[in-house]
């Protein structure tokens, strides 16, 4: 572990933390502690992981000959809506924000708690009442709509059991929605002295604007959800057809929410890469007031941009230039950031670990996710590739190598502030290798088929697609044993790791000046924040004794943008 | 919830919790603005492209309830801002007498769109198999309680809609649209009211205990915004729902 | 920021704008019975904008709160024209290609 | 015709050369910069790797025209990536004015398409070389999609709606088409071939000569034309029930009652499927009226006779009554 930890020996876990303050059921299920709120999080979404993830290799297994190998149409057709519904409403949209959110932004803007702890809690038990409706759904009957419900198929034509999962996802946006109105208030009103706006750290920025799509999408995702299912329940009519209602309105409307709500799972991902970079760097991040700008950027550009998902609608024309050119406007702030991310290796003091592998492994994924966006925005290819296994491909280097990297990246980096102890670093960083190789074998060669035309959606296929196919088979069981791996050492390492210390990497953030793990009010008293963020020079207490590289002439610190 | 000016231990102090609850309301509005934005869309690509169905159903509809039940709406929203200045202004008792007064102005305002439901069920206007949108023109002017002129007005206005929108089965079909919209508007709107009426009981027994004063009436201030806010849908609803057409009536 | 949001409005402002309210409610209930073409509904809503702004300056005390509320006010009603706004471009500038065929598809329309 | 490996499909249409050279203009960008991050990250990766455990990096913090930099030309890039793509696809969404027009119905699962004279076909489209062809599309349930890889071209098929697209196909030859929109249970298996022929070919094949008059082998090729093997499977697992045997055999309902399937039978079952359905299948067979004539019924019913002697495999002679239509 190259030298990643503090001079001083041994460490010892702090004799009182928000861990062991109380014991019992009651002391967790009723608890308004942020950070045990974030733990019933973590366990809640990664058993939506697990069971989309289970999904996800029964469909890759299938998809093995041309003629699918283990399941009957109707049956892929249910694993890969499960698997879509699972992963994006109940792993990707909470798991950054409401597992590491929750655990470090009141921490990392010096407050005891958010805002409203109380509709904390009450926003994890609306996440399990609507995951209770969807596995409810899943279990009876299954759901065969695609995750995008579109209607009519959704609310008429289909006989699976819509009904549960649209109303579980319907309750469920209200987590997201209460989840990030706490957020919004708590960055607003509970900084600690000190903590001006532009010494927030950029986790807290990329939360922020996350926020912002939480609460201005979810609602009309609700709504869309509860009218198709109205229509469904009641024979009402808002998109049907049969009443010259037009299925291509839900459509938009699906899309207002559901396109940004990929900023939703990659925002808080670049938020967690933000950090790590400049700590194993150990340098200020590049561009800080670039990268904060971008995230807001990102959630507000995000929002105008949705019916690129429509151009082979029959979409006006106007409206389809329309919205490719402000598409491409979103990719600049995307760019922006992996600039400035690169761009603070230079002259850094880079260390190998694990969370910094991720980093890495981060940039170098969202990069070709973030390109291969820019074939999709383009009216004249999209035309070609639309609804093919290139925009498969394509959301899943945005949304597993992206939002997926970051939240398992971001998971080690501050494992030790969560738990007190330490992963084990061998173990972590082959896992890190592995997923990286098995995640680019499983959806490099999907990049190949979409452009050959395979449709997405499809139980079977013709026979010269089967080379590419069993490809991405072999990488999914391998990236399948990567994802296994952290599960096991991470559970391993919360009794059997070693004490890690308050601050292991050392980092700057205001989360590593408390003990790791946390006393239950985070903070012994309010701390007073006089440093600005990511610095490292003028920071004897962080205990970095080694040279300091000289300045170079050309790039002077001052540009009044830190 | 909140105990008579308790501070909370996450807050410095009172101001900042007020702030932080108030904030935490408006934003909360913020997502509310958007969620009937969507029926709202659905509402106006729809009209857009039916006006005259639209405009046949939205004459179905009973001007004088909708305008009666507007007018109390807007009388609530009136008792409601007192309540919450008795509060500031620390007069107790009058607080919870603004408040009662508010809750049954949300209860005749419940009371009337019942009874709306009701005759619009009679009429054979729920969407459905039984939809017709001919049931009364067809039926004596007696059976929907018209008036001869009025149910001759209907007679011809349907029998033109008729016309414009290529045969019977196309009017039914879009008149259909159109109350799907009016019941899942009206719907959405009086599930607010209703939610809104359960907030109004609580604050009234609180208020009764004498909690709210000048030092600590967000509760009331909050659920007054609240209720502002479920008045605003209203005075959408009822131009767009009630008035499409009248002037062809 | 005004004194910390606690601007009291006196009751005669209130009955002031319940007053103007009901009026709203009358004209636009006459409005509508005039015919006016398009512009029935473009009046209606604007009286009901009115109305709205009224409600939410006064009794919701707008006009009195801190800018950062006006600003999460006014950011609702931004997102709100986004979204109705680009959505109606699609629609306003949809034109149908006219077919040019005499004979439609006969079996194009057995719907059940 | 496909190697085992291939990495880009044939390109037969007026629109692929046009959308192939923009995909390389966007590829070339994209690996220009896809390169360029990685050897940077690489590069500093080993490059600044810390030597002693206390070191930190230079306190820099960032630099305007840098910033600037990489806001400006990508921003470029971006605008010529886009007007390239919006000047294809509006090129693409208007059609010409001297079209063949070829009506296209999507529905659960299968495609009709109608030729300009009327002839009718089922997941099969025939068009001529070197022609602009327009499709006018409807759909009867849900939303499809119908999508030509080797012509770059797809578009959805949206119910209540007319959708169109077009095309010019410049090489003859039969190319895969698909259903793209996910539209329920088979979606995988709605697609079939467009065959683009040269225009003698295309008008011979338009008045409907076929060489045979054999009413048997006329039957075969139309089973096979109409893809009613799509759904009848010989062994009776498809979505409709299997011919074999089934020709004066006693067929058993849904509504329980039994029927000889004489050629009456095979008639309506062709015309009004949904009249009587056979005990253990759903009512999901379009009707075929109109789509073929007399005589093509009379030789479909010869062929479905022909069939008569071969067994049902895996069925038993007791459980074999059960099969049936068209």
């Amino acid at each position: 572990m190259s030298g990643t930890n503090n001079p001083g020996g041994e460490h010892q876990l702090p004799r009182e933390h928000y861990l062991n303050a109380t014991y019992g059921i009651r002391s967790w299920l009723l608890t308004t502690d942020h950070k045990r709120i974030a733990l019933l999080y973590l366990a809640s979404v990664t058993f939506f992981f697990f069971v989309g993830g289970i999904f996800a290799t029964l469909i890759r297994i299938h998809l093995l000959t041309p003629a699918g190998y283990l399941v009957t149409p109707e049956t892929y057709n249910k694993l890969f809506t499960m698997h879509g519904v699972a992963m994006i409403f109940f792993f990707l949209i909470p798991s950054i924000p409401a597992v590491l959110g929750n655990f470090l932004i009141p921490i990392m803007v010096g407050a005891k708690d958010l805002a409203f702890p109380k509709i904390n809690l009450l926003s994890w038990y609306i996440y399990v009442v609507g995951g209770c409706f969807v596995l409810y759904s899943f279990a009876t009957g299954g759901l065969d709509t695609g995750w995008t419900f579109y209607t009519p198929l959704s609310s008429i034509y289909s006989n699976a059991a819509v009904t549960p999962a649209v109303i579980g996802i319907f309750i469920n946006g209200f987590s997201s929605i209460l989840t990030g109105l706490n957020f919004l208030v708590t960055v607003h009103t509970m900084r600690a002295p000190g903590m001006t706006w532009f010494r927030l750290p950029l986790f807290v920025w990329a939360h922020y604007a996350t926020s912002l799509i939480m609460i201005l999408g979810t609602p009309v995702i609700a709504i869309t959800l509860l009218l198709a299912g109205l229509e469904r329940m009641f024979h009402f009519g808002f998109f049907n057809p049969a009443y010259g209602g037009d299925p291509i309105l839900f459509q938009h409307l699906f899309w207002f929410y559901s396109h940004p709500a990929v900023y939703i799972m990659i925002l808080p991902a670049m938020g967690v890469i933000s950090e790590i970079i400049p700590t194993f760097v150990r340098k200020p991040i590049f561009g800080y007031s670039f990268i904060a700008a971008s995230s807001i950027g990102i959630a507000v550009i995000g929002f105008i941009v949705w019916a690129h998902h429509m151009f082979l609608t029959g979409e006006a024309t106007y409206a389809a230039i329309a919205f490719s050119f402000l598409s491409y406007l979103v990719a600049i702030p995307s760019a922006v950031k992996v600039f400035n991310w690169t761009s603070t290796l230079y002259k850094g003091s880079i260390s190998w670990d694990t969370p910094m592998l991720y980093a890495l492994g981060f940039i170098g994924l969202f990069t070709i996710g973030g390109l291969t966006g820019l074939f999709l925005a383009c009216l004249g290819l999209d035309i070609h590739l639309h609804d093919t296994y290139f925009v498969i491909a394509h959301f899943h280097y945005i949304m597993v190598g992206g939002a997926v990297m970051g939240y398992v990246g971001g998971l080690h980096f501050w494992w030790p502030k969560i738990t007190g102890r330490l992963y084990p670093e061998f173990l972590a960083r082959t896992a890190a290798i592995i997923l990286f190789v098995g995640f680019n074998l499983t959806f490099f060669p999907q990049f190949i088929l979409g452009g050959l035309g395979m449709p997405r959606r499809y139980h079977n296929y013709p026979p010269e697609f089967q080379v590419l196919n069993v490809m991405s088979t072999a990488g999914a069981s391998i990236l399948a044993l990567g994802y296994l791996l952290p599960m096991i050492y991470l559970t391993w390492s919360m009794r059997y790791g070693k004490i890690a210390g308050p601050n292991p990497w050392p980092a700057t953030g205001l989360e590593w000046k408390t003990a790791s793990p946390p006393l239950t009010e985070n903070f012994h008293e309010t701390p007073v924040v006089d440093w600005e963020p990511y610095d490292f020079v003028h920071r004897p207490d962080l205990g970095l004794t080694g040279s300091k590289p000289k300045l170079p002439g050309k790039l002077s610190p001052a540009h009044g943008d830190d | 919830m909140h105990r008579t000016g308790e501070l909370y231990g996450q807050y410095k102090t009172l101001d900042q919790q007020k702030e932080t609850a108030t904030l935490g309301m408006w934003i909360f509005l913020v997502t509310e603005i958007l969620f009937f934005g969507g029926v709202f869309l659905t509402y106006s690509i729809n009209r857009h492209q039916y006006p005259t169905a639209f405009g046949v159903g939205g004459n179905m509809l009973d001007l004088f309830l909708g305008g009666a039940n507007t007018v109390v709406l807007i009388a609530s929203s009136f008792t409601m801002a007192m309540s919450v200045w008795s509060a500031q202004t620390s007069k107790k008792a009058w607080v919870t007498l603004f408040l009662i007064a508010t809750l049954i102005l949300g209860t005749v305002f419940l009371g009337v769109k019942v009874v709306e439901y009701k005759q619009k069920f009679d009429h054979h206007l729920i969407p459905g198999h039984g939809f017709d949108i001919t049931y009364c023109s067809k039926s004596p002017a007696a059976v929907c309680g018209l008036s001869e002129k009025e149910h001759a007005d209907e007679v011809k206005e349907v029998k033109d809609a008729i016309e414009t929108e290529g045969g019977v089965t196309a009017l039914n079909a879009h008149a259909q649209l159109y109350f799907s919209l009016y019941f899942g508007m009206t719907g959405l709107h009086a599930l607010h009211m209703i939610v809104g009426a359960g907030l109004l009981l609580w604050l009234i027994l609180e208020s009764r205990k004498g909690r709210f004063d000048a030092n600590y009436n967000t509760p009331v201030e909050n659920i007054g915004l609240y209720w502002h806010f479920v008045d605003i849908v209203w005075i959408f609803l009822f131009p767009l729902l009630y008035l499409i057409n009248r002037h062809l009536a | 920021m005004s004194e910390n949001g606690h601007h009291i409005v006196s009751p005669k402002i209130y009955a002031a704008i319940l007053a103007a309210l009901l009026l709203g409610t009358w004209l636009t209930v006459q409005a509508a019975k005039i015919d006016l073409g398009r512009w029935n509904i473009v009046l209606a809503l604007l009286i009901a904008t009115i109305k709205m702004s009224l409600v939410i300056l006064f009794f919701m005390h707008g006009k009195y709160s801190p800018k950062r509320t006006q600003i999460v006010i006014v950011s609702g009603f931004f997102w709100l024209a986004i979204m109705l706004g680009l959505t109606l471009t699609d629609y306003t500038t949809r034109h149908p290609e006219p077919s040019r065929s005499a004979n439609p598809p006969a079996i194009a329309i057995h719907r059940a | 015709m496909q190697s085992q490996l291939p990495l880009y499909p044939e390109s037969a249409s007026n629109f692929a050369p046009d959308v192939d050279g923009l995909m390389l203009f966007i590829i070339a960008v994209c690996i220009f910069f896809a390169v360029a991050i990685t050897i940077a990250v690489i590069y500093f990766f080993f490059r600044y790797k810390r030597k002693e455990p206390g070191d930190i990096g230079a306190p820099i913090h960032g630099d305007m025209r840098l910033e600037i930099t990489w806001i400006v030309v990508p921003f470029f890039l971006l605008m010529a990536m886009f007007g390239w793509g919006a000047v294809i696809y509006v090129d693409y969404r208007h059609t010409p004015a001297d079209t063949l027009d070829v009506y296209v119905i999507g529905k659960q699962w299968m495609w009709k398409l109608e030729q300009p004279n009327g002839r009718r076909e089922i997941n099969e489209l025939h068009v001529p070389v070197n022609r602009n062809v327009r499709l006018v599309m409807a759909s009867e349930d849900v939303i499809h999609d119908f999508s030509v890889p080797a012509f770059r071209v797809k578009m959805d098929v949206v119910p209540g709606h007319y959708n169109t697209m077009w095309f010019r196909p410049t090489k003859a030859g039969r190319y895969h088409f698909f259903c793209s929109q996910y539209c329920g249970t088979s979606h995988a298996i709605m697609g079939g071939w467009v065959t683009v022929m040269e225009p003698d070919e295309y008008a011979a094949w338009l008045a409907g000569t076929s060489g045979t008059s054999d009413p048997v082998a006329l039957g075969a090729k139309l089973y096979n034309e109409l893809a009613c093997g799509t759904c009848h499977l010989p062994d009776g697992k498809g979505r409709g029930p299997s011919y074999n045997g089934v020709y004066g055999s006693k067929v058993k309902l849904a509504d329980g009652s039994t029927v000889v399937a004489d050629e009456a039978y095979i008639r309506e079952s062709i015309l009004q499927p949904n009249a009587k359905i056979v005990a253990g299948f759903q009512p999901v067979m379009p009707s075929f009226q109109g789509l073929v004539s007399e005589d093509q019924i009379l030789a479909l019913t010869a062929y479905i006779k022909a069939q008569k002697d071969q067994p049902v495999p895996g069925k038993s002679d007791a459980a074999a009554p059960a099969t049936g239509k068209k």
